[in-house]
């Protein structure tokens, strides 16, 4: 009767069981967990909104402020926000104890202030993106005017280089 | 008058043990089980705990049920109760005791199985139908096994009353034919318990709990102890036929009795684990081979070996 | 009471197998959630909890609403994977209702009282995240998540 | 696209059979293409499909695959149906299409000449409208049956997320049960099945006389999503969440059939990776499989040490990839992550202590006389049928047929590992059962080779450029079987048309076969036996919601039916 063989095996291989929840469990290294935003870091360019396969990720601009919302309940812990953040905002953690009583509590928001165009008013931009570009041009030794900048992509249409102040800076 | 109150005693409590044992050894069953399974398993008193749930949720009776449906679960679980009080456990003598007590047990066992069985047929759920078609079809079998060696035993034992075979038993014994009889008893009251490989009536993956499908609450919970029970008085009968010295004995009885009992118990749940379900034809072959045992048993008895 | 044993119903809504063999493998011998008195049944009469996998699909949803309103009170749904949570990749595709949240809407307006739910997003929800649910419900864990929100100064 | 030359073909083989399908039916073939290069593309007229695909099917020896159905009428067509066919023993696919008129599509059937067209044909019709004049069996499929007539949610008219389509009423026309028949339904919730799945038995006297399967209940409009919402690097991610058991072949076929349409080299390691990817998950899926088989014969501790094996293999992939399942490695143009030296490790580790283990549990497994009773000689599929339905995978291999994808048309790194396929010949579960547990030896040494042989390098292709208007076709062999993906690349970023067939589709139609004559109580094991997956199966297709009184649906539709006297 080989099935006996089966208590042989069980007293052989003993009590296999984890002891969770009453002993914390580890993850392995490179774990795809709860994904969460640095919100000192993220500057609201949502590059990770479009990679985003489920929308898990979405954006929202209200009250001069741009909504950075993340819904943990759709996420599908993919991984690609991490993966085209230019400032390196999102990271993935290794928690994966989600449980939630509302799906309220799922929710991750980052509201980061807009710059208002300085011709029509209108929101456009957060003010970090907006501050970043700025920067950028600097380390790349380009003088801009910072007002034609403030300016939406529609009022800033039209102009050529030089109107809006991109010239090399003689070193 | 001491007599009397001894007698009371013994039959609550055998009553008592009858409703709380099995549970407890169910928990254990689990947990043998889980072992084998390499994995820790359910608490002991896991069972108790998920009857006790079942006393406290909503009991759904579904629409259209019969009355069979709606009581079944409940009488069976008295039917079994009366026979506990009649069945001695630990006590040589019982509250109700008479002669041909031994055919009243025999009939209320089977009929709280047919009750069951009708009872699963009364919720007009196709799967309880399967199921109870199942048990029906078994049940006949192991209760022509279960007939059959009781019958031996009191023809080996020359008498028709449960505490006369009690003592005879315990001057004759061992003889081979009731070793045998209660042997097929352990073997019906495993069958009766629903273990595998005869889980057939409730066989979840094929079935989803067949029998048991529509009940709920309270009801559920009198059908599941039903079942314990009545797996339980039939060890217990065995048990104590084949192995009847304690029976008489005031202060050892009690302990001696659970111990004899948890030891078929912790077979049973050895067993279990090791076994894939039977197909109904090949259920019914092997209690058909248990059956035959029963009648050389019953030959045995006959020829006074 | 309800607490010490936790039977489960098992309810795909059009889920992708990923979560329900993760349940399955909840009971093996690795997690065994036996331990905690949780018990697989096959029966929806037969439930405490009802473990909701899926984004509910428009073909799934009749039914799905059959099997909770077959569960006897007191039962409670636990919302297993992105997908019952908040409708997952397909969140707005034609073919599901998308998710728990617009389930209960339908719920309500059809008058059934919908149960108490308790939400675990994973894609799918490792055997740990799910036994953190029933053991929280079970008061043996704490929850871990909150809303944040940050506001730019 | 024009009619090809035959110098243009290089593979010798395919040359043969186009020249001998030019000289036959030379006027029918408007136009051909090469997909790949063994991958032949044929634009028949309507009136010669018939005669080119039973020539292809009956003559070539070809398996039917699939058939996909696309709305061509943004680019200046009208509907079309490519039917595809593999010829295994050459390693060669010859797509067959004929379009429809935009204002009355219909298009001869070819179901009556290949059996196994006949469910796809039905769904080309409900969800593009497409008649198929000669169909033997014009029932829906897929939409459910309170879906209104006329619309078509695979029409590029349709949005994908319009979820308001009106209900009406109307019955799924299922058999009536005969006298002395009772119906016993196995599904929508059934525990054997863990998935919303409608098989229904008639049953006489505890023997199965006939089966009808009314699924498609997993829809979720993947196809439609893709086209609609998300974007080429996105589609990996919704392939992988159509089967979350098989999910990983279904965005590496993705990838495969895209990167080939779009000539993109990608780079040998990134093969190697998702070769072993593919293998673990194989291993994943079978050890489920045969743990789920004990437990549905009642032999619950197999199932417990099945399961407790597979959970090493779990362990690793989330060690590799980070999640246990939905690897979400594949990217278009290769791999995001790569195996490490630890990752290595543990896999050689796993599978040395898999193979011991395996084998012992197989051996307890065999030696139980009341378990292989059930499986010998129950739900017999034979080679002819086998055959005639075009059935894959492990069903395949257990009624004598010898195709394996990996080995027939090898993709990724399975050209360069030696591995044996097992093949039965009793078409019994009993022979599925073998099949699969002999394949998990095979994929351990698959990976063991691969892990050998791996080459060091990058893990993405440089150049990933995807254009426009051409068509793809992936093939990979899933746990289940043969996994076909056919696309169309559209503009701006996104799929114009997928279609995705999983294996089950071609194996679910053999069910019924296997059924008959056989104990209701075997039922389960059976429709198991073929590892059905439906949520691959349905990923595109809706069913029936509530359709009116006459369904069997839960426990209290049951009830209900049985008052009305339908269960005798």
């Amino acid at each position: 009767m080989s099935r006996f063989t089966l208590l042989k095996k069980a007293k052989e291989i003993g009590v296999i069981t984890e002891r969770y929840p009453y002993k914390p469990t580890k993850v392995p290294e490179g774990f795809r967990g709860k994904p969460e935003i640095d919100p000192e870091k993220c500057i609201g360019c949502c590059a990770c909104i479009a990679a985003c396969p489920p929308n898990a990720l979405t954006s929202l601009d209200e009250n001069g402020y741009r909504v950075i919302r993340i819904f943990y309940g759709r996420c599908i812990f993919c991984g690609r926000c991490v993966d085209v953040c230019p400032e390196k905002a999102i990271r993935m953690t290794e928690e994966f104890e989600l449980t939630a009583d509302d799906h309220e509590e799922l929710v991750q928001e980052v509201r980061l202030k807009l710059v208002r165009c300085s011709v029509c008013g209108r929101y456009y931009d957060t003010e970090r993106h907006y501050r970043m570009i700025l920067k950028e041009f600097e380390e790349a030794g380009l003088k801009v005017d910072p007002e034609v900048l403030r300016r939406c992509p529609e009022h800033r249409m039209g102009m050529s280089a030089e109107v809006i102040g991109l010239r090399r800076v003689r070193k | 008058m001491n007599q009397l109150a001894l007698l009371i005693i013994s039959s609550i409590l055998g009553g008592f043990l009858t409703i709380f044992l099995p549970p407890l050894y169910d928990g254990i069953h689990r947990k043998i089980k889980a072992r084998i399974h390499c994995r820790i398993g359910p608490p002991i008193m896991q069972t108790i705990y998920d009857l006790g749930k079942l006393m406290v949720k909503d009991d759904i009776v579904p629409e259209g049920a019969s009355s069979l449906f709606l009581y079944a679960p409940y009488l069976a679980f008295s039917y079994l109760l009366f026979t506990s009080i009649m069945v001695p456990m630990i006590y040589l003598r019982s509250a109700i005791g008479f002669t041909c007590d031994l055919i009243l047990i025999l009939y209320l066992l089977s009929s709280s199985t047919v009750l069951l069985a009708l009872g699963g047929l009364g919720s007009g759920n196709v799967f309880a139908y399967e199921g109870a078609r199942r048990e029906l079809t078994m049940t006949i079998l192991t209760e022509l096994a279960a007939i059959f060696s009781l019958i031996s035993i009191m023809i080996r034992c020359g008498a028709l009353r449960m505490t006369e075979i009690y003592e005879k038993a315990s001057i004759i014994h061992p003889v081979p034919s009731i070793i045998i009889a209660s042997g097929v008893l352990l073997a019906c009251a495993y069958i009766e318990g629903f273990r595998l490989p005869f889980e057939l009536p409730e066989a979840e993956p094929e079935i989803s709990g067949g029998i048991i499908i529509e009940y709920s609450g309270r009801r559920l919970a009198a059908f599941k102890l039903s079942v314990f029970m009545k797996q339980f008085l039939l060890v217990a009968l065995a048990v104590n036929i084949l192995e009847p010295w304690s029976i008489s004995n005031l202060i050892l009885g009690l302990p001696i009795f659970i111990l004899k009992t948890f030891i078929v118990y912790l077979v049973f749940a050895i067993l279990e684990p090791l076994f894939a379900r039977f197909r109904i034809q090949e259920a019914l072959k092997s209690i058909l081979t248990i059956c035959g045992i029963s009648i050389i048993s019953l030959i045995l008895a006959g020829l006074g070996v | 009471m309800i607490k010490k044993s936790i039977w489960i119903y098992h309810l795909n809504t059009g889920g992708c197998n990923g979560c329900d063999i993760e349940i399955i493998d909840v009971l093996t011998p690795f997690h065994d959630a036996e331990r905690l008195g949780v018990k697989l049944v096959g029966s929806p009469r037969h439930a405490d909890v009802i473990l909701l996998t899926g984004p509910i699909t428009r073909q799934s949803m009749e039914k799905a609403i059959n099997a909770i309103t077959a569960a006897p009170d007191p039962k409670f749904i636990v919302a297993i994977g992105s997908c019952a949570c908040g409708g997952g990749i397909w969140y707005d595709s034609y073919a599901t209702v998308g998710g728990i949240e617009a389930f209960y809407k339908i719920l309500r307006e059809r008058g059934v009282k919908p149960p108490k739910v308790i939400y675990v997003p994973g894609c799918p929800p490792r055997p740990e995240a799910i036994l953190h649910a029933l053991a929280y419900f079970k008061g043996l864990a704490s929850k871990k998540i909150k809303k944040r929100v940050f506001v730019e100064k | 696209m024009r009619i090809l030359r035959l110098e243009e073909i290089e593979n010798p083989e395919l040359k043969e059979i186009y020249e001998e399908i030019v000289k036959r039916f030379g006027d029918g073939i408007l136009r051909s293409e090469l997909i790949a290069g063994n991958k032949l593309h044929l634009h028949v007229e309507k009136g010669f499909l018939r005669k080119v695909s039973s020539h292809i099917f009956d003559e070539l020896g070809a398996f039917y695959c699939t058939t996909a159905g696309v709305d061509e009428r943004p680019l200046g067509g009208g509907f079309r149906a490519y039917h595809i066919f593999s010829i295994d023993e050459k390693n060669l696919f010859i797509v067959v299409s004929a379009e429809a008129s935009p204002s009355l599509p219909r298009l001869p059937s070819i179901a009556n000449d290949v059996q196994g067209a006949n469910w796809a044909e039905r769904e080309v019709r409900d969800l593009l409208g497409i008649e198929f004049d000669g169909h033997p069996d014009p029932r829906r499929l897929v939409l459910p049956d309170d879906w209104p007539e006329g619309v078509y949610p695979l029409r590029k008219d349709f949005r994908y997320d319009l979820k308001e389509v009106p209900r009406v009423k109307k019955q799924y026309p299922m058999r009536r049960p005969e006298a002395e028949e009772y119906v016993m339904p196995i599904g929508p919730y059934h525990p054997a099945l863990h998935e919303p799945e409608y098989f229904r038995l008639y049953v006489r006297g505890g023997r199965v006389v006939d089966a009808e399967y009314r699924g498609f209940g997993v829809f979720r409009g993947v196809e439609k999503v893709a086209e609609g919402r998300l974007t080429y690097t996105q589609i990996p991610f919704i392939a992988e969440r159509i089967c979350g058991i098989c999910g990983f072949t279904h965005s590496s076929c993705y990838c495969e059939a895209i990167e080939e349409a779009s000539g993109i080299e990608i780079p040998e390691r990134a093969q190697y990776i998702r070769t072993i990817m593919l293998e673990l998950e194989r291993i994943e899926s079978h050890l489920l499989w045969v743990g789920v088989a004990c437990h549905l014969l009642g032999f619950d501790t197999g199932f417990m040490h099945c399961w407790r094996i597979r959970e090493g293999v779990m362990d690793l992939c989330e060690l590799i990839s980070g999640n246990r399942k939905t690897y979400g490695m594949n990217l278009v143009g290769g791999v995001r992550r790569d195996i490490t030296e630890k990752g290595r490790e543990k896999a050689l580790e796993y599978l040395a202590k898999m193979r011991k283990e395996l084998r012992e549990i197989s051996e307890v497994v065999s030696g139980m006389s009341e378990l292989t009773a059930r499986i010998k000689d129950v739900g017999i599929l034979s080679k002819a049928d086998a055959r005639k339905l075009s059935v894959v995978g492990p069903t395949a291999r257990g009624s004598g047929l010898k195709r394996d994808v990996r080995v027939d048309h090898p993709y990724f790194a399975y050209g360069k590992v030696s591995f044996k396929i097992p093949v039965y010949s009793e078409g019994d579960v009993w022979a599925r059962l073998m099949v699969r547990v002999e394949e998990l030896f095979s994929s351990a040494d698959i990976i063991e080779q691969a892990l050998e042989g791996i080459p060091s390098g990058d893990l993405m292709a440089e150049r990933i450029e995807i254009p426009v208007g051409v068509r793809g076709l992936g093939v990979t062999e899933a746990p289940r079987g043969e996994n076909i993906h056919f696309l169309i690349t559209g503009a701006e970023n996104k799929i114009y048309r997928w279609k995705v067939r999983a294996p089950t589709y071609n194996n679910l139609p053999s069910v019924p076969i296997m059924l008959k004559d056989e104990s209701l109580a075997d039922a389960p094991i059976i429709i198991a036996s073929i590892d059905p997956c439906f949520s691959c199966t349905d990923r595109m297709v809706i069913v029936d919601e509530k359709t009116g009184e006459e369904r069997v649906l839960g426990a209290e539709e049951i009830l209900r039916l049985a008052r009305r006297g339908e269960i005798r």
